[in-house]
C-alpha cells in the first residue's frame, strides 16, 4: 500500500500529472492497488519494486495504453481520457522493446518516428546521435546494431520528440558504465528545462538529484 | 390420434424439427444453469479466500 | 513545427514503401499464391476452356480474396512486434488516419499488382479480351473494401496467438457480398449485359469502409496493443 | 433522468433483478410454448399446397427470427458497453452470443428439414436459408475471437468491435444474398416464408413468437448473473442477493 506520507508534494497540481487511486488486475492478479501520485514539472519519480510488482502496467496505464479499471488520471488538470490527443503530443514513452524497424537505418528510424510529432533537421539529429556516442551508428540498419546501441537510438528518439513528459521503462537495460553516465545527463538536463520524468529501473536514477523521488510498489 | 401423428405423411420431418427444437431449447437451459452454479461457487470460493488472508 | 496530417500521411507511406522495397518477397507472395491457386482449377475440373469460362469470374474472385488474405498477416503484425504500432499509438496523431494511410500503401502493393494479373489469369480460363476492363474494374474496388475489411479483422486479431485461421473466420463472412458482387459483375460482363448496377454497390461498399472501417481497425488496435 | 440506468447498470442490481425475473419469464414461456404448439399441430388446418409440413413453419419462423434480432441486441449492448464502458454491457453481450447461434442453428436444421419434401434435397441455396447460414458464421467468428482472449475486458471489447462491424454488415449480407439468388431463379419459387396464411394459422406463430422471446429473456437472465459473477472482482455481494434461485 502507498501511503501518502512517502511521496508528499505541496506544488499546486494543475501543471503536472496526477494519479489518483489507479486500480488494475491482471487476470486474477490485483496488480495496482490504488496507485496516487503527482509529478511536477521538473520531477523525477521513479517506481521501484520486485519484478512483477507492476511497474510496466503502471507505467503502460498512465501513458493511456492501458485501460485502469478504476482510478484517475490527470494532465495538467484535465482527465487523460477525455484530452488524451494532446496528452500524448506532450508524452514520449520509452518501453522494453526499443520499437525501431530492423531493415531501416538509425537516422530512417529516427526520421519516421520523431517526424510524427515534429520538424527535426538532420543536424539536430546528428548531434543527439553524437551526444549518446552513437554517431557512427546513423547509417547503420537496425539489425545490425549491438542491444545498447538499438536502445541509445530509442533514448535519441525521446530526446528528439521534445515532449515534456518521459515515461521511461528501464531506460538504462543493456547500457555499458558511460551509456549509464550520459542518459542520467540527459535526464538531467531535461528536468533542467521544465520536463518531468517517470521511470520503472532497478537500480537508481539521479539518486542524489534534488528533485528526484521513489514510489515503491509491492 | 394415429393420423394426427402421421402428420400427413411428413411425420418424419415434422416431429425431427419439433423433437430437435425440443432438445436445443431444454439443452440451451440446462448449460445456462449449469454455466451460472459453477460461476456461483467460483465467486462464493473467492470471496471465503478473500475474507481470511 | 508540428507536421500537417498530409505530411504524416505522407511519413507513413514514405515508411511503408521503402519496407515494402527492402522485403520484396512480401510483395510479391500474395501474387505467386494468387496465380497458383488460379491453376487448381483447370486441373480439378477440366482442361476445356468452354467448360472453364463459366466458372473463370468466380475462380479469379475466390483466388484474389485469398491472396489479399494472406497478405493480411504481414499488415499489422511486424508493426506490433518491433513496438512502432506503440509509438503511433502514443503519437498523439489520430491512429485511425495512420492505420488507413497504411492500409492503403498496403493495397498498392498486394492489390494493384492482383487487378494487373488478373486479366491474364481470366484469359487462362478462357474470359475474352472483352472481359479485361470489367474484371479490373471490379477487382480494383472489391480488392480495395478487401483490404480494409482485412485491416479491421488483422488489428483484431494481431495480438492472438496463431490468429491467421481466426482472421480468416473473421473476415471472410463481411467479405462475401463483395465476392457476390464482384463476380457476378464478371459474370454479366462476359453475357455482354449491363454491369453499372454491381460495379456501383462495389463502389458504394468502398464508399462505406473507407468511412467506418478506420475508426473500427484503431478501436481494434488499441485493445490488442493493451 | 439516467440515475436508473446507472442503477440498473451496478452487478448486484442487476443481478438481483435477473434472478427474480427469471422464473416468471421461464414459466410463461413454456406455457405458451405448449399453447401454440397445440395451435399449430392439432387446430391449423394443413395447406392447400404443403399440407402437414408446413406446421415446421412454427418452430422454423421463430427461431430465424430470434437468431437476427439476438445478433442485433448483442450488437447494441456491445455498443453501448463500448461507449459508455458499462461492464454490465457487455456481459449482456457475451450471453447474447450463444443463445443467438443456437438459435441460428436450429433455423438452419429446421430449414433444411422443410426444404427436403419440398425441393428434394437436404440443402438449397435458398436466399433466407444462406443469409441465415452467414449468420451463423458471424456468430461463430464473434464467440471465437472472445474465446482467443484471456483477459476478459479485452475480450469484451474486441468482442463488441467485431459486433457493431457484424451488424453493419447483416443487412447488406442479406440485401446480396437476395439480389445473387434471384438473378438465377426469377422471382423465387422456394417459398420458404409463411404461405399466404388464415388466421387460424396465423396465432399460433405469433404465440409461438413471443413464446420464444420469453423464453430468450429467461435463458438470458441466467447467462447474464453468470457473466456478471465473471467480471466482478469482488462479489462480496452474493452472499446477500438470493443465491443459487
Amino acid at each position: 500500500m502507498v501511503t501518502l506520507a512517502e511521496v508528499s508534494h505541496s506544488l499546486s497540481t494543475t501543471a503536472g500529472l496526477e494519479v489518483r487511486g489507479l486500480h488494475l488486475w491482471r487476470g486474477e492478479r490485483h496488480l495496482l492497488r490504488a496507485v496516487s501520485f503527482a509529478l511536477q514539472p521538473g520531477e523525477l519519480l521513479q517506481v521501484v519494486g520486485p519484478n512483477g510488482a507492476g511497474k510496466t502496467s503502471l507505467l503502460r496505464c498512465v501513458a493511456g495504453l492501458i485501460e485502469a479499471e478504476s482510478g484517475e488520471i490527470q494532465w495538467q488538470g484535465a482527465a487523460l481520457r477525455t484530452n488524451r490527443d494532446a496528452f500524448h503530443r506532450q508524452l514520449a514513452y520509452l518501453g522494453h522493446i526499443n520499437a525501431l524497424k530492423a531493415e531501416l537505418t538509425a537516422l530512417e528510424n529516427l526520421r519516421y518516428s520523431v517526424g510524427m510529432r515534429r520538424q527535426v533537421s538532420l543536424e539536430q539529429t546528428q548531434a543527439t546521435l553524437a551526444r549518446l556516442q552513437i554517431a557512427h551508428c546513423a547509417d547503420l540498419p537496425a539489425r545490425s546494431l549491438s542491444a545498447g546501441q538499438k536502445r541509445r537510438v530509442a533514448l535519441a528518439r525521446v530526446i528528439l520528440s521534445g515532449a515534456s513528459l518521459w515515461i521511461l521503462d528501464e531506460p538504462i537495460t543493456n547500457l555499458d558504465v558511460d551509456g549509464i553516465a550520459c542518459v542520467e545527463s540527459c535526464l538531467a538536463e531535461h528536468l533542467q528545462g521544465g520536463g518531468s520524468i517517470l521511470t520503472a529501473a532497478h537500480q537508481p536514477l539521479l539518486e542524489h538529484h534534488p528533485q528526484s523521488r521513489s514510489l515503491r510498489l509491492h | 390420434m394415429s393420423e394426427f401423428f402421421a402428420m400427413g405423411g411428413y411425420a418424419g420431418y415434422v416431429w425431427s424439427c419439433y423433437g430437435l427444437t425440443l432438445v436445443i431449447l431444454a439443452g440451451n437451459l440446462w448449460f445456462s444453469r449449469r454455466e451460472l452454479k459453477a460461476q456461483i461457487q467460483r465467486a462464493t470460493r473467492r470471496n471465503q479466500t478473500a475474507e481470511t488472508p | 513545427m508540428e507536421p500537417g496530417l498530409l505530411q504524416i500521411v505522407m511519413l507513413v507511406v514514405a515508411r511503408e514503401l521503402r519496407l515494402a522495397v527492402r522485403h520484396w518477397d512480401q510483395v510479391v507472395q500474395p501474387l505467386i499464391f494468387f496465380v497458383v491457386v488460379t491453376t487448381l482449377f483447370p486441373l480439378a475440373i477440366s482442361p476445356s476452356l468452354s467448360e472453364l469460362r463459366n466458372i473463370a469470374p468466380g475462380v479469379v474472385w475466390v483466388a484474389a480474396m485469398l491472396a489479399s488474405l494472406l497478405s493480411l498477416e504481414s499488415l499489422f503484425r511486424p508493426d506490433v512486434e518491433d513496438g512502432t504500432m506503440e509509438q503511433w499509438a502514443l503519437s498523439g496523431q489520430p491512429l485511425a488516419l495512420l492505420l488507413l494511410a497504411k492500409t492503403v500503401t498496403h493495397w498498392l502493393l498486394t492489390g494493384l499488382p492482383l487487378v494487373m494479373m488478373a486479366p491474364w489469369m481470366g484469359t487462362a480460363l478462357g474470359l475474352p479480351v472483352s472481359v479485361w476492363p470489367v474484371l479490373a474494374g471490379s477487382l480494383a474496388l472489391g480488392t480495395a473494401t478487401l483490404s480494409i475489411l482485412g485491416a479491421i479483422g488483422a488489428a483484431l486479431t494481431v495480438a492472438v496467438r496463431r490468429g491467421s485461421v481466426l482472421l480468416a473466420l473473421l473476415v471472410l463472412p463481411l467479405e462475401m457480398p463483395v465476392l457476390i458482387f464482384g463476380a457476378r459483375a464478371v459474370d454479366l460482363a462476359t453475357h455482354g449485359e449491363a454491369v453499372a448496377g454491381p460495379l456501383n454497390l462495389l463502389a458504394a461498399m468502398l464508399l462505406l469502409c473507407l468511412a467506418l472501417g478506420p475508426f473500427a481497425m484503431s478501436a481494434a488496435m488499441r485493445v490488442s496493443m493493451e | 433522468m439516467w440515475l436508473w440506468f446507472y442503477k440498473l447498470a451496478s452487478p448486484p442490481y442487476a443481478y438481483a433483478i435477473a434472478a427474480r425475473w427469471r422464473p416468471w419469464l421461464l414459466w410463461s414461456a413454456l406455457i405458451l410454448m405448449v399453447i401454440s404448439a397445440y395451435g399449430g399441430l392439432v387446430l391449423a388446418p394443413p395447406d392447400y399446397q404443403q399440407k402437414d409440413a408446413f406446421r415446421i413453419m412454427y418452430v422454423h419462423v421463430p427461431s430465424a427470427t430470434l437468431s437476427l434480432s439476438v445478433y442485433v441486441i448483442m450488437a447494441v449492448a456491445a455498443g453501448i458497453g463500448l461507449i459508455w464502458r458499462i461492464k454490465l454491457a457487455h456481459a449482456v453481450a457475451a450471453a447474447c452470443a450463444p443463445i443467438g447461434a443456437w438459435f441460428t442453428v436450429l433455423a438452419l436444421a429446421t430449414g433444411s428439414i422443410w426444404g427436403r419434401p419440398m425441393w428434394g434435397t437436404w440443402w438449397e441455396w435458398d436466399p433466407r436459408l444462406t443469409s441465415e447460414l452467414i449468420q451463423l458464421f458471424l456468430y461463430l467468428g464473434y464467440m471465437a475471437l472472445r474465446s482467443s482472449f484471456d483477459d476478459t475486458q479485452r475480450a469484451d471489447r474486441a468482442g463488441a468491435i467485431l459486433a457493431i462491424v457484424g451488424v453493419v454488415n447483416v443487412p447488406i449480407v442479406k440485401y446480396s444474398v437476395v439480389w445473387w439468388n434471384s438473378l438465377h431463379q426469377g422471382p423465387s419459387i422456394s417459398k420458404l416464408g409463411a404461405p399466404s396464411i388464415a388466421s387460424p394459422m396465423l396465432w399460433p406463430l405469433l404465440l409461438m413468437m413471443l413464446a420464444f422471446m420469453l423464453y430468450f429473456a429467461a435463458v438470458l437472465c441466467d447467462r447474464v448473473r453468470a457473466e456478471i459473477l465473471r467480471r466482478e472482482r469482488n462479489a462480496s455481494w452474493l452472499a446477500s442477493v438470493a443465491a443459487g434461485t
